[in-house]
């Protein structure tokens, strides 16, 4: 039983648009199995990374998927970071029985028996964040502005806050959404367009979804037109310490993000989980090593890649339905500091909510938390239909041709 | 002037020019004749190095410029008029003048002379090259040519296009160029009566080959129309 | 037959595809404009005008008090002209005067400011595009020879003959026999037989400009406009050409442009002399070259 | 470094014991005290209205406090940061030196509380100066409007009325339905003058919104309209050359950071040659190597420079990383002028839209003076020729294609300032800079001009009233129809001379 | 004048028929799959969607080598036949989605109750067919009739096709245009009621391609050896002489181009069902750049280049980005760099060079 490897495939864009995100997260993988490596692997094995490119294709990400699980074997996959990457390769998951943990925050809607998801639901990131703003101490906001990016992750994410505030009283007049397109560069309209909707009354807030290449050009828009924190917060989902790397932040002191980790978390985990990537970086020579920044991605992914272990190691086999059954309930102590539990039964992790302001170094500062870990709700309830829907992945559905034509349509 | 020896050309695989020898002496003109397709052009588009010359060797004075660049052989003193006119379409006249200037200085002036001799181009200056009637670019051609005073003219059928009026006047000033004595020049012709008028010396070519060859004045009595005929 | 300024009804009379939908301007467009003004596009392309060229007058050509200016410059003005049919007329005109203007008005490649241009009786050449005139049986060689260059020579003849020229006719055509003899034919006459195969952007000046003439007598047009055919041909092949001008005129009607005094002698019945966009003189050869006018402008001393 | 600071004021904490003028009692309540306590102290040393508490205020704002001589750590969450500024704008207010009072003034029109009220009239009891007066009096309606006193709200609505500033229309919106009638008539009156003056300066904005995009894309296309525009190489990899430019800029930015910080500002001036200069070597080298061979077989140049754009790509990510790099402002170019109130031109972009015409006339000198850019067209419409009149066709070349990557370079620097510095920062403009050059008319800079222009501007008029993504589909869509109408481009070159 | 085939060509296609239609299902289906000699699901899909990106290039050289007229918006018609198809294959999923309900989940999602109009019929296989034809076929002849109507060419045309993609693509990001958004369509579980996961249907959606592909090298070589290829070409290099002819080049361009847009389709709808997903960013301009690549890199106005140049291109971004995942551009780029400068005519003129001096 012991000796020899075993193939992890590491499957996140190396080139593209979202190398800028994606890289970093391979990075932190083979961090994660190197040092799981030199205590002795797993099951006494060692794991061989598989480390392939899907380019931010979407088709190649599901052509990609196959190869790792078909041809190389592998007992594991980490990775994926848009949505439609995971919906790219979940059918082949799921044809294969293949097994993928996905680190990052997302919409929700979903549940595959094949995938663990160690980012956070909607509910452990978006709503609390929301209910923040509206207290006293995020400054009472009463009215909304939900800008993003046009797709689904932005999309779905405002649908559920829209109801959410509809149900805490928000007036419809008091919300205004505002969708770029991807890459869109050029803020200038949209701030203008915000500004004059804060001052139409009321105290006013921005939940910002904006993805990826975005946030830069618009924070430093944001910055140029005076646009405060104080007078006008702006909250985002997508931007954490790697995404304003690229920005002075001095202007924009104050505004803030949601995750379920920040660097600047005080805790002994987090002190050695940043040091291990310093060192890390510094001995792979990988770029931007001089200025080691982790995120809430590299968090997830870290804390998915350990947890496979504990489960293989429960499990005492590689083989995907018994890993599948021993997730449940593992716990890990993760970075941030939270002992974070894989549900017994949704496949996501409990994770606690933080709230963060930027500060003028690019670090945040931890201004609220929820008091111990959240359960993910990966159906939102506040999606109709949902509370009828299972807390659970259904067994492999068994696809077969129907008895019946599908049944009747309208 | 130039001295052309032993010039072979070929296009892929077949032979155009064959073995060439021959000189273009200062002050004098010499013309060169053929049908249609016996190389007359490929022989002055090697001369200017736009198809490389494959063996052989050419000379400018003591120069040899066998191999180099067709904007070294205009600085040694070359001026070429190609076939079919090959103006800078979406330049105007005047720039396609100062395209000629190009190996002066940026400041020196078209000179006026080219005005005199084609006063249409006067008139045309602002107009683009390519809208130009035919004969019209075919003086812009000609004068682009005179511009940077070359020691060396090379014509290739000037006249093609021109109306009978300029014809006479090309026919002057080209003796007049020649005959100050400075310039050697390379006549291109199937014009018959305009070659032989202005001739000191002829070449007749027939398959790549120079086939006859003498002075101007005998070109009747050698019967080179004849040569000429299919 | 008097209409309003040509251009102007054009823009009203072409379709438009919504009512908001801009009328189209530019000569190109109006070019375009005026294929789709074709009752209908593929299907009955060319038929309305097919085979109802009426030379009932004897005149092939009127051009009547054309007017194109480029930019204010005026290249024809009010220039006025009419050619017999079956006649074979020179053309000839200091460097500038607008002929070969002259010839992209009747073929459609400019339109006119003002004036009308009428194939035979009925066919108004300002209100067809390019191929249409050409399918009304009028060949164009251009001034500088246009020849397809990456084809042989044997199929630069193939296309530019007389036959059904839509999309679907094309694409099941196939050479019978006597079209091949026609081509062999038309090569001979060309003198290129030998080139056949060779691809025609290879052909020497010369050679090119005959090809040019054999793809008008594939195209077998009622009236031929040739734009200095002989430029770039030897004396005895400037004879060769002559006859077979002279062998067309009759049954073809010719317009003829050349600077080359010596060919227009050789073929010339009537000759016009166009100057500064309009008729300097019009006569036999020997009435125009005598004309102190014509030697002022043109021949010279 | 957060370390680093805590460690300097731990050390002057030491050197000199810290005397807040606050007393111990208040400012052990602001330790210990949960938010909701702090704000009610704050608001005590507002009434207080004594400056000698600014200095407790603004370790408070730190994040530090010094209680009995141990430094204890306050999490200042954006309410506190809020009402500690306000304290301190509040009690500046009378200051003796006068530009702390306007900017203190400035900060408190944007928003006081009620508590400031004190403040404020004692403040404006003293004030003299004609520019904070009148700021005063303006804070002073803002507060009145809350006021019990009928009377003393209706003027202060006058007075609001009278300015043009977005918190005047927030407080008035919030009256428009009040109770009391006159209130309301008079509100509502009040609302609708700010709210026309307002507008006006929201169409300044967007004009402005529309110059500067139009400034950007000018800039992104400008190289290329060389490049491409006269020489008629496809380059696809001129976004990358771009990328060259601002990636220039970065390490030049870390250069002076490093070792010249004193003059970190003036980094960008170093920066523009640099980028210019990096960019036209790299491009100069791509001519000599690859894109020489290709002169005449534009679509070939398509493949290859594509093949170069992926491999310059990966280069910077290999050596800077996938991730963006960041590259800062200098100070004198952050911040905005606020032209009228609540529109705020960046000087960033102001900055570059100065840039884009400053780069625009030097090229058009550069072109129109010198005899490069007639070369340039000339050896582009017929190379052979243009060597037989005597251009060294393979200089004029090189130094053509090295002044368009230069300028792609330029774009690259300006871009820094307002973007992303990331690998990909080339492919978003690529497409654009391709559209506005055909879209003026391939080998004519003014259309190039114009066409840049045009579509920034109606680029963001769309955008007001359809939102960004539809705007760029209509523009899309737009160009689609414009080029049926005129399918040269803008300045469409007509005759003969087109087709030869 | 131009063959139809020699016989030479007519036995490697009569080879390449025999390996799509006979080898390659007897080693996936046939040959158990611990022998070495079997085909994998892996191979099946792969060389299926590259079967599919050949048909594209065949398209594209069809308008772009033949005709001179460059599109970059070719990505476009296929996405276009992949949504019509996918459309098809969505409603397919029936109740099996993730809300277990008898419409696709996004609409679920979205809280639409009734399918939008673009939607109707397209439970029906056979409606599903005429879209992928018809709707790029239209919007093809619309966009290029107008087009050539104009006179737009050259490099101004391949922008507006250009434009026509990146909007489309905007279009079909948002999700009310009631295409899935970003997400576009995925999770497919059955075609015409059988599960389309096994191992049967995935051959036979393989030699469909493989039929398709055929086909087209077929249709193409038929036409570029009709006279209308031949008038075709003679458009490409003098558009004006050819209306001087008599023709009326309108209707020549606009015939090849919906041909081209209408292969494109049916080389998406063939695609979406191999891949299993389909998504605005097939319509992406980088993307249609990219078919041009495929085209130039096999030899432009040859047919079987473009297959050739769609197989390497795709084979190596498939290989290296397994074995070279950090490297893979350089290489990449580097062989597309290479192949202009040494290879002016493609890998298929290297082939004819060897050919040529064998002989
Ligand atoms: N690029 C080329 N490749 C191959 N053959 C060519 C090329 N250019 C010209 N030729 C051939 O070379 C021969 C000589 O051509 P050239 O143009 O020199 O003739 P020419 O004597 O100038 O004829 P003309 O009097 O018609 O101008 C001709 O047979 C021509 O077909
Ligand atoms: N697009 C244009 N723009 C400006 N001027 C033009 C344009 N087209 C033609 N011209 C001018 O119109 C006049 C007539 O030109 P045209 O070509 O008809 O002369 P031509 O009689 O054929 O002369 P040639 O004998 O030299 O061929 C010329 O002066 C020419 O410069
Ligand atoms: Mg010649
Ligand atoms: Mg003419």
């Amino acid at each position: 039983q012991t000796g020899g490897t075993v193939k992890v495939g590491v499957l996140h864009s190396l080139s593209g648009t979202m190398a800028i995100s994606e890289t970093v997260l391979k990075d932190v993988a083979l961090m994660a199995i190197e040092e799981i490596n030199a205590k002795g692997g797993v099951l006494g094995k060692k794991l061989e990374p598989d480390v392939v490119d899907p380019a931010s294709n979407w088709p190649l990400f599901a052509e990609k998927a196959r190869q790792l699980i078909s041809q190389d074997k592998v007992v594991v996959v980490f990775g994926c970071w848009t949505s439609v990457s995971r919906k790219s390769v979940l059918p082949v998951f799921e044809e294969l029985n293949g097994l993928l943990f996905y680190p990052v925050q997302y919409e929700g809607e979903e549940l595959s028996k094949n995938v663990f998801y160690t980012g956070a639901a909607p509910n452990q990131q978006a709503i609390p964040a929301v209910e923040y703003l509206m207290s006293k101490d995020g400054g009472g906001a009463k009215r909304w502005v939900l800008l993003g990016t046009d797709y689904v992750y932005p999309r779905t994410t405002n649908k559920i806050l829209r109801a959410f505030l509809k149900s805490k009283g928000v007036a419809e007049a008091d919300i205004m959404e505002e969708y770029t397109p991807f890459g869109h560069s050029d803020y200038q309209t949209i701030i203008a367009k915000i500004k004059k909707f804060s001052s139409e009354g009321k105290k006013t807030a921005v939940v910002s979804t904006i993805n990826g290449d975005s946030n830069v050009p618009f924070y430093k828009e944001l910055g140029n037109q005076g646009l405060k924190a104080t007078d006008v917060p702006v909250v985002a989902f997508s931007v954490g310490e790697e995404e304003l790397r690229g920005v002075d932040t001095k202007p924009l002191v104050g505004h803030l993000a949601a995750w379920n980790y920040f660097m600047s978390i005080k805790a002994p985990a987090n002190d050695s989980f940043k040091a291990k990537w310093a060192a890390y970086a510094k001995a792979k020579k990988l770029p931007g090593a001089d200025k080691p920044l982790t995120n809430d991605p590299m968090e997830a992914t870290y804390i998915g890649v350990y947890m496979w272990k504990q489960a293989v190691e429960k499990a005492k086999s590689f083989d995907t339905d018994k890993v599948i059954a021993a997730m449940a309930g593992q716990t890990f102590t993760a970075p941030s500091g939270i002992t974070s539990k894989m549900d017994e039964k949704n496949h996501h992790l409990h994770k606690a909510v933080f709230i963060g302001e930027i500060k003028a170094d690019g670090q945040f500062n931890v201004v609220w938390k929820t008091p111990g870990p959240v359960k993910a709700q990966p159906w939102s309830p506040f999606i109709a239909g949902n509370d009828k829907k299972k807390d659970e992945p259904e067994g492999k559905t068994v696809i077969a041709a129907p008895a019946a034509p599908a049944a009747p349509k309208k | 002037m130039l001295t052309v020896s032993g010039l072979n050309q070929y296009y892929g695989g077949s032979h155009i020019l064959r073995d060439l020898s021959f000189e273009v002496p200062a002050g004098k003109v010499t013309t060169l004749l053929g049908r249609n397709g016996v190389g007359k052009s490929t022989l002055l588009r090697s001369l200017m190095g736009v198809v490389p010359v494959t063996t052989g060797s050419v000379k400018m004075g003591e120069t040899d410029i066998t191999h180099a660049a067709p904007y070294v052989r205009v600085r040694a003193g070359i001026g070429y008029v190609p076939q079919g006119r090959e103006i800078f379409p979406r330049l105007t006249v005047e720039e396609n003048l100062r395209m000629g200037l190009a190996i002066k200085p940026g400041s020196t002036p078209i000179p006026p002379f080219i005005f005199d001799m084609f006063p249409v181009l006067k008139q045309m200056m602002g107009r683009r090259g390519g809208d130009l009637s035919g004969g019209q670019q075919q003086q812009l051609a000609i004068g682009r040519a005179l511009a940077a005073g070359p020691k060396l003219l090379v014509l290739d059928e000037p006249t093609e296009g021109i109306q009978p009026s300029i014809i006479k006047d090309i026919e002057r000033a080209i003796r007049t160029l020649a005959s100050g004595g400075e310039m050697a020049i390379l006549l291109v012709e199937q014009y018959y009566d305009f070659a032989r008028s202005l001739a000191d010396h002829y070449m007749v070519m027939e398959r790549g080959e120079i086939v006859a060859r003498g002075a101007g004045a005998d070109m009747d009595k050698n019967k080179v129309r004849d040569l000429l005929a299919v | 037959m008097k209409r309003e300024d040509p251009e102007v009804a054009h823009w009203r009379d072409a379709p438009r595809p919504w009512p908001w939908w801009p009328p189209a301007r530019s000569p190109e467009a109006a070019a375009a404009a005026a294929v789709a003004a074709q009752p209908s596009s593929d299907a009955s392309f060319g038929r309305s005008v097919d085979g109802e060229l009426d030379l009932t007058k004897g005149v092939v050509l009127y051009l009547d008090g054309i007017t194109v200016s480029f930019d204010g410059f005026r290249a024809l003005n009010n220039l006025t002209l009419t050619v017999d049919a079956g006649e074979l007329r020179c053309i000839i005109g200091p460097n500038g005067a607008g002929k070969t203007t002259m010839m992209d008005v009747i073929t459609g490649k400019t339109r006119p400011d003002s004036g009308t241009a009428f194939f035979g009786q009925t066919i108004d050449l300002t209100r067809l595009a390019e191929n249409q005139i050409a399918h009304a049986g009028i060949g164009r060689k251009f001034q500088k020879p246009t020849i397809f260059a990456h084809h042989t020579v044997f199929e630069n003849l193939e296309l530019s003959m007389k036959a059904d020229k839509r999309v679907r006719k094309t694409l099941f055509a196939k050479l019978s026999s006597a079209e091949r003899d026609r081509i062999a034919m038309t090569l001979a006459q060309i003198r290129l037989t030998d080139s056949a195969d060779r691809q025609a952007g290879l052909l020497s000046h010369g050679q090119k400009q005959w090809l040019e003439i054999g793809m008008l007598l594939m195209q077998e047009p009622k009236l031929l406009l040739l734009d200095e055919p002989v430029a770039g041909m030897s004396d005895d092949e400037t004879e060769r050409t002559a006859e077979l001008f002279l062998s067309l005129a009759g049954t073809h009607s010719l317009v003829v442009v050349e600077h080359d005094m010596k060919f227009v002698e050789t073929i010339a019945k009537k000759v016009t002399v166009l100057h500064e966009g309009s008729v300097l003189a019009e006569g036999s050869l020997a009435d125009v070259q005598n004309d102190p006018r014509v030697i002022e402008v043109y021949l010279g001393r | 470094m957060r370390a680093l600071l805590l460690g300097l004021m731990l050390l002057c904490v030491l050197l000199a014991p810290p005397a807040y003028a606050v007393d111990a009692a208040l400012a052990q309540r602001i330790a210990a005290g949960d938010n909701d306590e702090k704000v009610a102290v704050l608001a005590k040393i507002v009434a207080a209205a004594d400056p000698k508490d600014i200095p407790f205020l603004q370790s408070l704002a730190e994040g530090t406090v010094t209680l009995d001589g141990k430094p204890v750590e306050i999490t200042v969450n954006n309410r506190l940061r809020r009402e500690i500024e306000g304290a301190i704008a509040a009690l500046k207010l009378v200051d003796p030196d006068r530009t702390t009072r306007l900017a203190a003034a400035k900060e408190l029109s944007g928003g006081a509380e009620p508590g400031m009220l004190p403040a404020v009239k004692k403040a404006l009891a003293t004030e003299k100066d004609p520019e904070i007066k009148p700021l005063l009096e303006a804070i002073m309606a803002t507060l009145g409007i809350k006021s019990t006193d009928k009377a003393e709200r209706l003027a202060a609505i006058k007075t609001l009325g009278a300015s043009n500033s977005p918190t005047s229309r927030t407080l008035l919106a919030e009256l428009k339905d009040d109770a009391d009638v006159e209130i309301k008539a008079a509100s509502q009156q009040a609302l609708k003058a700010v709210e026309g003056r307002l507008a006006w300066a929201e169409r300044a904005g967007l004009l402005f919104a529309g110059i500067s995009l139009g400034s950007i894309l000018l800039l992104a296309a400008l190289g290329l309209a060389i490049t491409y525009g006269l020489m008629g190489v496809i380059n696809m990899a001129h976004g990358e050359l771009i990328m060259i430019g601002a990636y220039t800029t970065y390490l030049v930015q870390n250069l002076f950071r490093a070792h010249f910080p004193g003059a970190f500002d003036a980094y960008l001036l170093f920066a523009v040659p640099a980028a210019f200069a990096a960019s036209m070597l790299v491009g100069m080298a791509l001519e000599r190597t690859v894109v020489r061979f290709l002169y005449g077989r534009p679509l070939e140049t398509l493949l290859a420079t594509w093949g170069i754009s992926l491999m310059l790509i990966q280069a910077v990510r290999t050596i800077f990383g996938a991730q963006n790099v960041q590259v800062e402002n200098p100070s004198w170019m952050s911040g905005g002028m606020e032209i009228l109130s609540g529109v705020v031109l960046p000087y960033s972009r102001i900055v570059i839209i100065a840039f884009a015409g400053a780069v625009l006339v030097g090229i058009g000198l550069l072109l129109a003076k010198t005899r490069l850019g007639l070369f340039v067209r000339g050896v582009t419409q017929n190379r052979a020729m243009a060597s037989c009149v005597g251009v060294p066709t393979a200089r004029v070349d090189m130094w053509a294609f090295g002044l368009g990557s230069g300028l792609a370079g330029l774009a690259g620097c300006a871009l820094s300032q307002i973007g992303n510095v990331g690998p990909d920062l080339g492919q978003s403009y690529i497409v654009d800079s391709f559209l506005v050059v055909v879209v003026g008319g391939v080998g004519q800079l003014a259309g190039t001009v114009l066409a840049a222009l045009g579509l920034g501007i109606v680029n963001k008029l769309l955008e007001t009233w359809a939102g960004a993504v539809i705007a760029k589909i209509v523009v899309l869509v737009f160009i689609i129809l414009f080029i049926q109408k005129r399918p040269q481009g803008m300045f469409a070159m007509k005759g003969r001379a087109v087709e030869s | 004048m131009t063959r139809f085939f020699g016989p030479r060509g007519w036995t490697i296609l009569a080879a390449c028929a025999a390996v799509v239609f006979v080898v390659f299902p007897v080693l996936n289906l046939v040959v158990p799959p611990t022998s070495a000699f079997h085909l994998s699901a892996f191979w099946v899909t792969l060389i299926g969607k590259i079967m599919c990106y050949a048909i594209v290039a065949v398209a594209m050289d069809l308008i772009w080598g033949y005709a001179g007229i460059l599109s970059l918006g070719h990505g476009l018609f296929f996405a276009l036949g992949g949504y019509a198809f996918g459309m098809y294959l969505m409603r397919q999923i029936g109740a099996d989605g993730q809300y277990r309900m008898n419409m696709p989940d996004f609409m679920v999602f979205l809280d639409w109750k009734e399918f939008p109009w673009q939607w109707w019929n397209t439970e029906h296989f056979w409606w599903a067919a005429i879209l992928v034809l018809v709707v790029p076929a239209l919007l093809a002849y619309v966009f290029g009739y107008f087009a050539f109507r104009s006179r737009v060419k050259g490099v101004y045309f391949s922008i507006i096709t250009q434009a026509l993609t990146f909007a489309a693509m905007l279009l079909f990001f948002r999700n009310n245009t009631g295409f899935g958004g970003n997400n576009g369509f995925t999770d497919f579980k059955r075609i015409l009621d059988i599960p389309i996961t096994t191992p049967e249907t995935r051959m036979a959606l393989f030699a469909i391609t493989g039929a398709a592909l055929i086909g087209t090298l077929l249709l193409g070589r038929f036409i570029v050896t009709s006279r209308y290829g031949r008038v075709l070409a003679a458009i490409r290099d003098s558009e004006t002489r050819v209306l001087f002819c008599g023709y009326d080049t309108v209707h020549y361009k606009l015939f090849v181009w919906t041909l081209s847009a209408v292969l494109c389709a049916i080389a998406g709808a063939l695609y979406v069902p191999q891949v299993g997903i389909i998504n605005p960013s097939e319509m992406s301009p980088a993307n249609s750049i990219e078919i041009a690549i495929w085209v130039a890199m096999g030899g432009r106005g040859t047919l079987v280049g473009p297959i050739i140049g769609a197989f390497l291109v795709n084979g190596g971004k498939s290989v290296f980005t397994q074995y070279f995942p950090e490297f893979w551009l350089y290489l990449l780029g580097l062989v597309f760099i290479l192949v202009t400068l040494f290879l002016p005519a493609g890998v298929l003129g290297l082939l004819d060079r060897w050919r040529r001096k064998s002989t």
